[in-house]
């Protein structure tokens, strides 16, 4: 894993509190799982119809009619169940779930967020992405600040269709942690090593800083 | 009043080119891979099918694809098929993507006789488009209608005679809701129980939804990612 | 019971088919249950939540979980299904009930059925029967063809508030079984020792006779 | 993460004055009896109250009535009660009638964060007046609201520390989906099992939306009906 990758995840995981249900997108946000610690105790939620993802299973336990949303063999936790797409779906949009982490691809300074497609390329569809980010109690984003060219993903307005309007509380990238509140998106953290300047230069949205909540 | 049936060839009969399908799994977990077989074997065409995913090559839905049967897909994700990209750039593959969501309110509103419902899922997107817009306590939503198809595929994982069905783990996923949105709906299980075996509290789906169960045997289960891990 | 009541009962009981699920209403509708011949398998539904009803239990097995919707102990029979209220309306309101028998005060002859609330009486409410009138395949009404005063239940138009808007299919009284088809309501049966010219004095309706389809 | 409490005057000490309050039961049936009972000693007022039923006179939420502790009241069915005739009569209590099916389908909505449904129940009746019609294929609905309230009152047979629910027969009716209609929700149980002895696919409500588990004793479990049959 690259240290920034690494960075995300391991400020990712903090987001996760104590007797959360929470759903973690599939790819990058399915690794923070295995980086909860022990005493903080959370039900994990797979849309396809699981609270209580458990560990992935040994090889001599692998069941083909346990598996999450990334189509990956799990197990199930003490306390688990299982349930129907509708009644996943109800649980996610009626605002049960406290917390869902998902990847992007663009997110804007109004806090709306695009990561399901790409114009030009084939497209794969939404899955429940556009579920999660209009029925999560909260929307925590996780990506690179800029992409392979060098370009802010972190943009005035996004240029990719989006996934939905408004939508983001916190966006988690490997130079900085934002928030957004009613004034904007709000600068809370610069990651270690990186400096303001930096920062600014490699975002493209206008972002406040409330230097009383920044621990720079 | 048995629903049972020991073959599915004469069920999957009544399947006519230009039918609408609904059918149960997610990825390739609880799909009903007896039925689908038995549809690629008699080729029937033009089908619209609704399905959370459209399988992989050479499995699954996508025997049907490949098979060239399938008119239009209505799936909210279809990212593991070759077969499928090709038809769908060549235009001979007709999609409708739709939040995963929405795809099973959707499913469950038709069987329920709920033509339409509101939803916050897809304001502002592409999907959104062309949607009857309304706001509800000040936040938008769009309108999203039922579906209800000629016929609903189902895996389940027991069945009884009168076709109350219960389902195991994650390969529960779409199929309850599935088995309510068809005008016919066929059932293949992977155990058939006999009268009065199943707990009336533990049943996941009444009979009344189910007009065929068929006992399916040697069921592959294929898993698309094999995920292990080393610890217990 | 009265000869009347007797008769109803006796012909609303053929409507019955086997394998079929059916909604036996509150009141005179529930009696009928006990009248279905053996060889008639029929799934009784219960809108409380169970598919399945079966005989009234034996004073030893009574059971407070396990009523019907007119919140009479019951039990189940072979093959019966527990669900919730809103599965179970889903079931009615989706179409997935071959048949419901219901009471009524009154039936147009357009098919308007009035059958749960008298103005100036105090309201009751109209529990499931609005939902069970728009949802069940074919609705079959029961009721007394005159009430206490000698007036015709059966009305050009309903004067009390209805249950539904043509939704009725059937109607069964002690002198005669009318359909509703698109052409209005149709005469299918007079009762035995009934004659065409009581009935029409004791209906207000207009209705049609096709005596091909009569046996009278 | 126990949701368990062993007193219920601390959870329902947070309902106040003016709450709103989706209760499970059909008649007697099912009724969160202990909850009731809590909230009469607790002497709440101005409570907005959503069941299918009212209880009878000296049970179930009859006993609320009786301490004139219900402002409104939103049910299907409400004829076993001389203190509820009386209170309706006199004016003192609001009543909105709701077809079973909707007020079902309502909560389950408001559970299920969509605002608004349409339906064919109580088109052309007074029901639907002052409603939104539409058509949809040539037939007409009305729309009808989802139901969140601030607590949920539910009764079920057994809980598990997480709060994962079983239901047992006809007194499931309503509960499961009060259990997603409030805000804070409180069940009350039978039984109380260790975390582990559900199994995950006989689970009726998952305890994603429990907040307070109570196990009662000594269930009354009133009959309204006793209705008996001389044969086995």
């Amino acid at each position: 894993m690259s240290n920034g990758r690494e960075r995300i995840l391991q400020r990712a995981v903090k987001e996760i509190e104590d007797g959360m249900c929470v759903n973690l997108g599939i790819g990058m946000p399915t690794l923070i799982a295995d980086m909860i610690p022990d005493e903080v105790d959370v039900m994990l939620q797979s849309e396809n119809g699981l609270l209580g993802i458990g560990n992935y299973p040994h090889a001599d336990h692998v069941d083909p009619d346990l598996i999450n949303a990334g189509k990956e063999t799990v197990t199930t936790k003490t306390g688990a169940s299982f349930f129907d797409s509708a009644e996943s779906f109800a649980m996610i949009r009626g605002g049960h779930i406290d917390l869902a982490i998902l990847g992007g691809m663009e997110v804007s300074e109004t806090g709306d967020l695009a990561n399901w497609m790409i114009p030009g390329k084939m497209v794969k569809g939404m899955g429940g992405a556009m579920d999660l980010v209009q029925g999560a109690k909260r929307i925590v984003v996780i990506m690179d600040h800029v992409n392979k060219h060098g370009e802010s993903k972190v943009k005035k307005s996004c240029t990719l269709p989006l996934t939905g309007e408004a939508v983001v509380h916190c966006l988690i990238t490997e130079m900085a942690v934002f928030h957004f509140t009613d004034h904007g998106m709000e600068l809370v953290e610069l990651q270690e090593g990186v400096t303001m300047e930096e920062l600014k230069v490699a975002t493209e949205a206008d972002f406040i800083v409330k230097s009383s909540s920044l621990n720079v | 009043m048995s629903k049972v049936i020991s073959s599915l060839a004469e069920a999957v009969l009544k399947v006519r080119d230009g039918a609408s399908i609904v059918v149960g799994g997610f990825g390739l977990c609880g799909i009903p891979e007896k039925l689908i077989m038995q549809l690629k074997e008699q080729g029937t065409t033009d089908l619209t099918i609704y399905s959370n995913n459209c399988g992989v090559d050479e499995w699954g839905l996508g025997l049907l694809l490949e098979n060239k049967q399938i008119k239009k897909m209505v799936a909210s994700y279809v990212g593991e098929n070759k077969v499928f990209e090709q038809q769908f750039l060549s235009g001979e593959l007709e999609v409708e993507l739709c939040p995963q969501g929405t795809l099973a309110e959707r499913l469950r509103a038709g069987g329920a006789g709920i033509p339409a419902f509101y939803t916050a899922t897809g304001v502002g997107t592409e999907v959104a488009q062309g949607k009857e817009h309304k706001e509800f306590n000040g936040k938008k939503y769009i309108m999203e209608e039922g579906i209800v198809a000629d016929f609903a595929f189902v895996k389940a994982w027991k069945a009884d005679p009168f076709g109350n069905l219960v389902f195991r783990k994650t390969a529960r996923n779409f199929n309850p809701i599935v088995a309510t949105a068809g005008k016919i709906t066929i059932v293949e299980v992977e155990e058939l129980v006999g009268a009065g075996e199943l707990d009336p509290d533990e049943i996941h789906t009444a009979g009344v939804y189910v007009q065929h169960v068929y006992a399916g045997q040697n069921y592959e289960k294929r898993i698309e990612r094999l995920t292990t891990s080393k610890e217990a």
